[in-house]
């Protein structure tokens, strides 16, 4: 087997409050391989974004990376001064982000951030052959007339154009890894659509490796080869999609796929996940899923249960679920 | 089971455009240079269905179709510029002024941004009692009693009631939302994206939530969203909306099951399934129109994929198809867009 | 040698008759002479004219001296007719000059270098007037504006100095005339700046970027006396500090009594209320305390040595107790309130004075609120009848006459008697002495009337004076300074040494 | 842009004509100016003379129609104490003030942009929070006692700087300018800053509140992301970002750096408009005292008017939206 | 049926409480109530602490005059912060100017907030025709520096303390139109007053129970700072020559009368009352940024 694109291992991060430190992530470990999509889903303030940005080097004071190592390649990121890392983002792993209304600064026009983000790595690239990229790289993702769009300042585009642009913004180094923090999730589904098939078929062409963050498991269910399931900060299970999907061994991925509605489920109660997400400050002991599932007990409520290999995935969980116990 | 249900609600071609007057100064341009007047946005355009008692109405669309506005009107937040809305048969426009307020107590909403629609300086137990108390619904000395009532009804717990919203989460505030809507008994429940705020595990806690209380209290809802997920779930019929119009309305079954107008089929074709299979994403072709400059004739022509040149010209009009559905594309029955 | 000095006030234009004002005449006059001229010491001295005779009771004939204008051609009687004709023909003069030509009835040429003047009646006091009228050249200024002027193109005159430049606000620029009939000027170049700011003219002096200024702010001069690089002198000016106080009218405004009511009577109207005020008024202390030493206390109206002036009255005395017994005597055992109106930006220190004061009526019993404002405020304000008390000043007090016209006498629209006559004090008897005074050219008995008239105001307290307010300069060392009693700054108050 | 243009005129219009009455009310109020020109001892006829001399004597009505009549032809009247046109007399004084405000205004952006900027950047830290307090020194002083005080240190105590008056000034194309000279400049020194202190501490919490905007922005992130460095991050995408609510706010506050020269002027004896408006409303040379503030007022709806434009310049949302809409 | 009355209830908290429990998280807004309480207990006091009546003429004597700190007057009192040109005591006199400058603040903004308030809400809430004229009056009034209103308004009224307040109000009603004008059209557009509506309550209480109290915060934020704003501008006028009378000096008034001998050495005339001034205002500041904060849910978080 080659090497991971992307290899993370034991990577936590956390916050200076003025409460103490409020630990966001908490030690995960994934890998991604070149040309492979890992979708990694989880709800809102279970870390994936923070997961994201640590992976970039872009946590900022009062956040820090407290352990752990984020490999590129083979390269370690975590460690390196400003400047190196400087190097490595953009050329090596890059990112995009959510709102498509602000990743790009809406006072500079198109072709002033697509060569400024070559000139970062290339200083001495002329500005014709600068030009020349960025207008291939347009192309490459589908924006029609790329010539004169090239001039236009960001708020001409629409959302999904916008976003279009973030990702041909993200590519033009050709980096290893392409992390998406949910680009999808401001757009419409028939502009999601596009702007998927765009990605999917880039990564394909380039043999980019993908994290693809998302709350929403439908998407990354037609779009990941893998998935983490991420819960407070921890990843609580993480396997094929397939694997995932229809045999969840986590009392939380099997809660949280029996509550997507859905056409099977049509009319009928949903499955619900009692309780709530629990506060990072007011984390539970043990098991952070432990208030909320039907399973705990004392082992639960005492220790924190470690990643196993169970079925084929591994599961963070002291009584995994058995191959029948989902609906 | 509710088709024979007395309908509780009929819209009746109700259309709303949004317009700037222009002022002397934006005239003078006009005249002078031919500078564009301030545009006229039509949000809703001719808009007509009846909702039976009991029922629950799924609306569906994309971002600035027009749902929240035809949402609003419903509610009387809103009026519209045209057409009629009638609550059980009587035009509320032309109501008096008891009547109407009678109605518009009868047709509550539940918001979508849970934060912005909960007064910040009210105590819970305020948000949820005013307007009962103010209606003389309940005497104000049984406001608290009452009001533990309703949050018990929502599923919250009554010991918060004298707590301000921020100090509840996300999922919470949507219920304090569904019981103020709640306790001045109404008869429908609009909910406009009342869960798109929320994670899935607690959206499908609100999404129960509001199936119990159908069930209990045989409340009729329009429920609108642009998740055909929730939307399937929860609905009886759907009506499916595209730049201010209705495009197709049928049972929820048959519209999923059988999609007939290109937007629909479209739609659903794209939207992700939780099947674990790769797939490859392609999209409808082209960008959503805006709703300041729509497309001539169907709405939807330019990105239909077997739209013929009078569909440029042409507005379609919502046909009656057979099973009771609606549809409005020309093309249905011609066999070109089979 | 060349001088820059600075003034007080800008120089508002060089049309020598623009405007009536001191900032304008002083600085003039080194380009325009007039055909007398005020000495030093404040008296009437020869200048254009060597000499005059009266003919009879109403004409005078003046003798010109053979002065020559700047471009080089002699002055003669036809220029000093016109000059005294042309203020009558500026329309757009803020303060005209008419008052001083107006009493000229008719004016013969009799020749190039004598002249008559016949004034519509005895006037005794005609060449005082005649200090303020500048000689221009008549064919240059005929039909010239005052912008003419302000360019140096009709800024011709007969004085010691040659115009070679006006910035408005900023500085006026002369150079030695070298043609000059008189003695030769004392510097080559003059440049005049205007630094109304008082610190700044400080600053301006210490910094060395002018040699001398005039009017040294009361708060510096300590600092100025004391330091050996500069000169300081000061003098005793012309001008009087007075209170008007109200004993014409029955109910004055702002008079109430102590507990806020309206007083049915005027006090003011009371002559022993209006000596406990002058008794109550300690002016060594003001001289002392407010004006470091740049007052000078009198009771008088009337400059030292002019007309009317009493020598007695330059001792004015200081009495708390007598005019507390004074105050019940006239019925007021326990005093009344009053405001005292003041401008807080003409005189040296005036709201500050007017504050002193205030503190010593208190003490005597009259409560005294201070209402000060801008000095033409003040005037709108005074000529409105707003005030019971206000602190005003008088600058031409060379004789009685003046001063008494217009401010002590009745007030009379058609005879020009009383304009601002602020306290409306009104005595017949003295108008009558000062109208006769005032027609009666021959000087000793004319002195006599004088005296007689100023004693009258004394013992009515018509007006309460207070003192002579000073004029100060300073100037680098190696500059003497000549100090004048009539406020003026001209170049001749500096000459080197 | 022709609508909002026609609409700024129409604003502009209105906004004159509103001051052209106040002014003349206000003024009208201030007391009669015959009583500060005549010389103390001119009697009654000379008064009367005097005031129909001035046309004081109308009815006010016809004063006013008068004023405007001529205003609206350009003739703002004649001063009553320098016998000049007012406007003028303003025009003399306008280079000094206009110096002034522009060497404060450079002043506050130099020191303030670059503070701000740091202490956006930095929220929580020692710099940053002793520049906000900093910040909230400069708001609080008052600007007559900051002049005082730089007075009594720089110029009393040290004896560095001059304390007021406006040095050697040199003339180009018939206008006195002082910044071009040294000594000059060593004049200006003092007053400027005391003009600057508000302005930079106002620009400093406008860039700070811009830079923290900017900061928590995705582009940034995203600029980061791109593998751009520190220096063109904030020199392009915060600076060029927090440029745009600075220029709209000192194009506002430059109208008050006119107006705060009053104060300044009195203190560092300045010779410019504000010792002007302060000592013509003492003489009550009232056509002098509606110039001013006329000029004020077609000055401050110019500068808001261009600062309007270069604010669409500066941000293209607002340039092309206008074409568009 | 339960009876639901009977369900203890968690403890009732006031938001007046959570916020102040806020605002004492910053040790520099600490500082600044504790001098502006101390500031306002003094002021208040000050017949009672003051050694002299300052506005007494018959407690002060030109004989005392320009005493430098600690010099004994002609009573016997010891000045310590030395006397006046007038020989008023500077303590006494700066005790009772701060009572000046704080009530003409504090009136100033009760009168001119109270006049904008309504403005501002009546304009948001009526619209039309209204609205945009009243609008353009404020835009007017805005575009135009305060001090030149305020100086020409007072030139034209004279001194006095209820003059300066007119002036005042007139020149700073406009700030607080606008921001609550501002802030009405935001809250108009949340969602709760779209329920009010739908709940079909009456228009008043909409205004007075659910618009009016939202738009509060950023009011009391424009409020604390232009109480600093008008105590500047009644300074800087009366620095001027155009505020309150001479015999009542404010704090700002004691600085121009100390300005003539400051540069003569008598540094104490204007240094005291200067640094009580700036205090006073940076404590105001202090308070005035903390509710900014605090007040506003984007910085708050
Ligand atoms: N700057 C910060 N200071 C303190 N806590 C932070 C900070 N940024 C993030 N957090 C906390 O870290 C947790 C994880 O945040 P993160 O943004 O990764 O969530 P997420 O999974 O991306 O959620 P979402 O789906 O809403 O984007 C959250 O609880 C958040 O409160
Ligand atoms: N008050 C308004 N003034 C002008 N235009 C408006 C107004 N409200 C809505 N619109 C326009 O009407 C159209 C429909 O808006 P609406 O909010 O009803 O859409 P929606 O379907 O609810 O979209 P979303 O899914 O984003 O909530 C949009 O183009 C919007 O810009
Ligand atoms: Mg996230
Ligand atoms: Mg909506
Ligand atoms: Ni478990």
């Amino acid at each position: 087997m080659s090497q991971p694109a992307l290899q993370v291992t034991n990577l936590a991060v956390s916050f200076a409050t003025r409460r103490g430190d409020l630990a966001a992530v908490r030690g995960i470990e994934f890998h991604v391989m070149p040309g492979e999509v890992l979708g990694l889903v989880g709800e809102s303030g279970s870390g994936k974004s923070i997961t994201g940005l640590a992976t970039m080097g872009l946590i900022d004071p009062p956040g820090r990376i407290v352990s752990g190592s984020v490999k590129v390649n083979g390269h370690e990121l975590v460690g390196l001064s400003e400047a190196e890392l400087r190097k490595k983002r953009g050329r090596e792993i890059s990112m995009i982000f959510q709102d498509p209304s602000t990743t790009l600064n809406p006072v500079l026009r198109v072709d002033t951030q697509m060569i400024e983000a070559l000139r970062a790595h290339e200083p001495g690239l002329s500005t014709r052959a600068a030009r020349e990229k960025c207008l291939a790289a347009l192309a490459a993702v589908g924006i029609p007339s790329p010539e004169e769009r090239l001039l236009g300042y960001p708020h001409q585009f629409s959302g999904g154009m916008r976003q279009r642009l973030a990702i041909a913004i993200a590519l033009l180094n050709r980096p290893a890894v392409l992390i998406a923090d949910e680009p999808t999730t401001a757009l419409d589904v028939t502009i999601q659509s596009q702007v998927l098939g765009e990605v999917q078929q880039l990564a394909a062409e380039t043999g980019t490796a993908l994290v693809w963050i998302t709350h929403d498991l439908s998407v990354v269910a037609g779009l990941a080869d893998r998935i983490a399931v991420m819960y407070a900060g921890r990843i609580v299970e993480t396997g094929t999609v397939t694997d995932i999907l229809s045999d969840p061994r986590h009392p939380y991925t099997a809660g949280l796929i029996a509550s997507v509605p859905s056409r099977n489920r049509r009319g009928a109660r949903l499955a619900q996940i009692a309780g709530t997400t629990p506060s990072l400050v007011a984390m539970p002991t043990g098991c952070p899923f432990h208030p909320r599932c039907d399973h705990a007990d004392a082992v639960c409520r005492a220790e924190v249960p470690p990643p196993r290999p169970v079925a084929g995935r591994t599961v963070a969980c002291h009584h995994p679920l058995t191959a029948h116990a989902t609906a | 089971m509710t088709d024979t249900a007395p309908p509780i609600l009929q819209l009746e071609g109700v259309g709303r455009v949004f317009a700037r007057k222009p002022d002397i100064a934006a005239r003078i341009a006009h005249k002078l240079v031919g500078s564009p007047l301030p545009p006229r946005v039509r949000a809703v355009d001719d808009v007509s269905f009846t909702v039976r008692q009991g029922e629950v109405l799924g609306l569906v669309g994309e971002s600035g179709c027009g749902k929240s506005t035809l949402a609003r009107m419903i509610s009387g937040i809103l009026s519209p510029t045209s057409g009629r809305i009638r609550f059980e048969g009587a035009d509320m426009a032309a109501m008096s002024a008891a009547e109407r307020r009678r109605a518009g107590l009868a047709v509550q909403m539940v918001f979508q941004d849970p934060m912005s629609s909960l007064n910040p300086r009210l105590r819970v137990v305020d948000i949820i009692g005013e307007a009962p108390v103010a209606h003389g619904l309940v005497k104000p000395a049984d406001q608290d009693g009452y009001v533990c009532e309703m949050m018990e009804r929502v599923g919250l717990d009554p010991s918060t009631r004298y707590l301000y919203a921020h100090q509840f989460s996300g999922g919470q505030r949507a219920r304090i939302g569904i019981a103020r809507a709640l306790a001045v008994q109404p008869r429908v429940l609009i909910c406009d994206e009342s869960t798109a705020a929320l994670d899935v595990s607690i959206q499908s806690q609100i999404l129960n939530l509001f199936m119990d209380l159908r069930a209990q209290m045989g409340l009729t809802y329009i429920f609108v969203s642009h998740d055909l997920g929730v939307v399937q779930h929860i609905s009886d019929r759907i009506a499916v909306m595209y730049l201010g119009r209705v495009v197709e309305l049928a049972g929820a079954e048959e519209l999923f099951a059988d999609p007939q107008h290109p937007y629909t089929r479209a739609l659903l074709a794209e939207v992700p399934r939780l099947e674990p299979k790769k797939r490859q994403f392609t999209g409808i072709k082209g960008e959503m129109p805006s709703p300041l400059n729509p497309p001539s004739g169907c709405h939807f022509h330019p990105r239909c994929s077997v739209a013929v040149p009078a569909c440029a010209t042409r507005r379609p009009a919502l046909r009656e198809l057979p099973g009771g559905r609606l549809a409005a594309c020309d093309l249905i029955g011609e066999g070109v867009a089979g | 040698a060349d001088l820059t000095y600075a003034i007080s006030a800008p120089v508002t234009a060089v049309d020598p008759h623009y405007q009536n004002a001191t900032p304008n005449n002083a600085a003039l006059s080194n380009i325009f002479e007039s055909l007398t001229v005020i000495g030093p010491d404040g008296m009437v001295e020869p200048s254009l004219a060597k000499e005059w005779r009266l003919i009879d009771d109403v004409t005078w004939e003046f003798d010109l001296v053979p002065a020559m204008f700047h471009d080089g051609t002699p002055m003669t009687a036809a220029d000093v007719e016109f000059s005294l004709l042309r203020p009558a023909t500026i329309t757009n003069s803020p303060s005209a000059f008419t008052i001083y030509t107006r009493p000229i009835k008719e004016i013969q040429i009799v020749d190039d270098h004598t002249i008559r003047l016949i004034t519509n009646a005895p006037f005794p006091q005609f060449p005082r007037d005649l200090t303020r009228v500048a000689i221009v050249k008549k064919d240059l200024v005929e039909g010239a504006s005052t912008p003419e002027f302000n360019s140096g193109k009709a800024a011709i005159g007969t004085g010691p100095y040659k115009f070679t430049g006006y910035t408005p606000d900023d500085q006026l620029n002369m150079t030695r005339f070298d043609g000059y009939w008189g003695d030769a000027p004392a510097w080559d170049n003059v440049r005049i700046r205007f630094i109304t700011d008082d610190g700044a003219r400080s600053a301006a002096l210490l910094s060395g970027s002018v040699d001398a200024i005039e009017n040294v702010p009361t708060s510096d001069l300590e600092r100025f006396q004391s330091n050996p690089d500069l000169v300081y002198e000061s003098a005793k000016s012309m001008r009087v500090v007075f209170l008007f106080v109200d004993s014409g009218r029955d109910q004055a405004p702002t008079i109430l009594s102590h507990d806020g009511k309206p007083l049915d009577k005027n006090p003011l109207k009371d002559v022993r209320v209006r000596q406990a005020i002058n008794l109550a008024i300690n002016r060594d202390a003001i001289r002392d305390r407010l004006m470091s030493g740049l007052a000078w206390p009198t009771n008088n109206i009337v400059f030292d040595g002019g007309e009317g002036y009493i020598e007695a009255l330059d001792a004015p005395a200081f009495d708390a107790d007598k005019a507390k017994a004074l105050l019940a005597e006239a019925g007021y055992p326990d005093g009344f309130q009053v405001t005292l109106a003041t401008p807080n930006n003409r005189l040296i220190n005036d709201e500050q004075v007017a504050q002193g004061i205030a503190q010593m009526l208190t003490r005597a019993g009259i409560r005294t609120q201070v209402d000060s404002m801008p000095f033409t405020m003040v005037n709108t304000r005074g000529n409105g009848g707003e005030f019971a008390m206000s602190m005003m000043a008088w600058g031409n007090t060379a004789d009685a006459a003046g001063g008494i016209r217009a401010m002590i006498a009745c007030k009379d629209k058609d005879k020009g008697m009383g304009p601002v006559n602020w306290g409306n004090y009104c005595n017949p008897k003295l108008d009558e002495v000062t109208m006769k005074a005032m027609a009666t050219m021959d000087e000793g008995e004319r002195r006599g009337l004088m005296a007689e008239a100023a004693q009258i105001v004394h013992d009515d307290m018509a007006i309460v004076p207070l003192y002579w307010q000073g004029s100060t300069w300073a100037a680098r060392k190696g500059i003497d300074i000549l100090p004048r009693a009539d406020e003026q700054t001209r170049p001749s108050s500096f000459v080197p040494n | 842009m022709t609508a909002y243009l026609i609409r700024r005129v129409f604003q502009a219009l209105f906004t004159m004509l509103a001051m052209a009455v106040l002014v003349f009310a206000a003024v009208y109020m201030l007391g009669n100016p015959v009583d500060a020109l005549l010389s103390p001892d001119s009697d009654q006829i000379e008064r009367a003379a005097a005031i129909a001399r001035l046309g004081l004597d109308r009815p006010l009505h016809e004063q006013f129609g008068l004023f405007l009549w001529n205003a609206v032809r350009g003739d703002l009247g004649t001063s009553f104490v320098y016998g000049i046109p007012a406007i003028e007399v303003l025009f003399l004084r306008l280079p000094t003030t206009l110096e002034l405000a522009v060497f404060a205004m450079v002043l506050a952006l130099v020191i303030g942009i670059p503070l701000g900027i740091i202490a956006g950047m930095r929220p929580g830290s020692f710099a940053g929070k002793t520049i906000m307090g900093g910040s909230i020194l400069g708001f609080s002083l008052p600007a007559f006692w900051v002049g005082l005080m730089l007075v009594l240190i720089f110029a009393v105590q040290l004896q560095v700087l001059p304390s007021g008056g406006r040095g050697q000034t040199v003339q180009v194309f018939g206008i006195n300018l002082a910044s071009l000279t040294l000594d000059g400049l060593k004049h200006m020194i003092l007053p400027a800053t005391t003009l600057a202190l508000y302005k930079a501490s106002l620009v400093i919490r406008v860039c700070e509140s811009g830079t923290r905007e900017v900061m928590s922005q995705d582009y940034i992130r995203f600029a980061r992301a791109k593998g751009l460095g520190f220096w063109r991050i904030v020199s392009v995408h915060i600076f060029k970002n927090v440029l745009i609510p600075v220029v709209t706010i000192m194009g506002m506050e430059f109208g008050g750096l006119l107006a705060f020269s009053v104060v300044v002027e009195t203190i560092f004896a300045y010779q410019g408009m504000g010792e002007l408006l302060i000592s013509s409303i003492n003489r009550l040379d009232r056509p002098v005292v509606v110039t001013y503030l006329l000029f004020t007022t077609v000055m401050f709806v110019g500068i808001n008017l261009v600062v309007d434009i270069l604010y669409a310049v500066l941000d293209p949302r607002i340039r092309l939206s206008e074409e568009s809409a | 049926m339960s009876t639901p009355a009977a369900t203890p209830a968690l403890p009732k908290q006031n938001i007046l409480r959570i916020q102040a429990a806020k605002f004492i998280e910053s040790p520099t807004a600490i500082v600044g109530i504790v001098v502006l309480l101390l500031a306002a207990l003094i002021a208040v006091l000050a017949p009672w602490i003051a050694p002299q009546n300052p506005y007494d003429l018959m407690q002060i004597d030109i004989m005392d005059n320009m005493l430098p700190p600690g010099g004994e007057m002609m009573s016997g009192q010891i000045a310590w912060l030395g006397t006046d040109a007038q020989g008023r005591d500077m303590l006494s006199a700066m005790l009772y100017g701060l009572r000046i400058s704080l009530s003409v603040g504090l009136v100033t903004v009760l009168i001119a907030g109270a006049i904008g308030a309504t403005v501002g809400v009546a304009a948001a809430f009526i619209g039309g025709r209204f609205e945009s004229i009243v609008m353009r009056i404020v835009d007017l009034h805005l575009a135009f520096p305060s001090i030149l209103i305020a100086l020409v308004l007072l030139s034209a009224f004279g001194r006095g303390i209820d003059k300066v307040i007119i002036a005042l109000v007139i020149v700073q009603w406009a700030y607080y139109a606008r921001t609550v004008r501002g802030s009405a059209l935001v809250e108009t557009r949340k969602d709760y007053i779209a329920a009010c509506s739908v709940l079909q309550l009456p228009r008043w209480r909409v205004l007075f129970r659910h618009l009016l109290p939202n738009c509060i915060p950023p009011l009391i934020v424009v409020a604390t700072v232009q109480v600093a704003g008008a105590i500047l501008l009644e300074s800087t006028l009366s620095f001027l020559g155009a505020g309150v009378p001479v015999t009542e000096p404010s704090l700002g008034m004691l600085i121009s009368q100390g300005y003539s001998y400051m540069l003569s050495g008598k540094y104490w005339i204007a240094v005291f009352p200067g640094v009580l001034l700036v205090l006073v205002i940076i404590a105001i500041n202090l308070v005035g940024d903390r509710l900014r904060i605090i007040l506003n849910p984007r910085l708050s978080s």
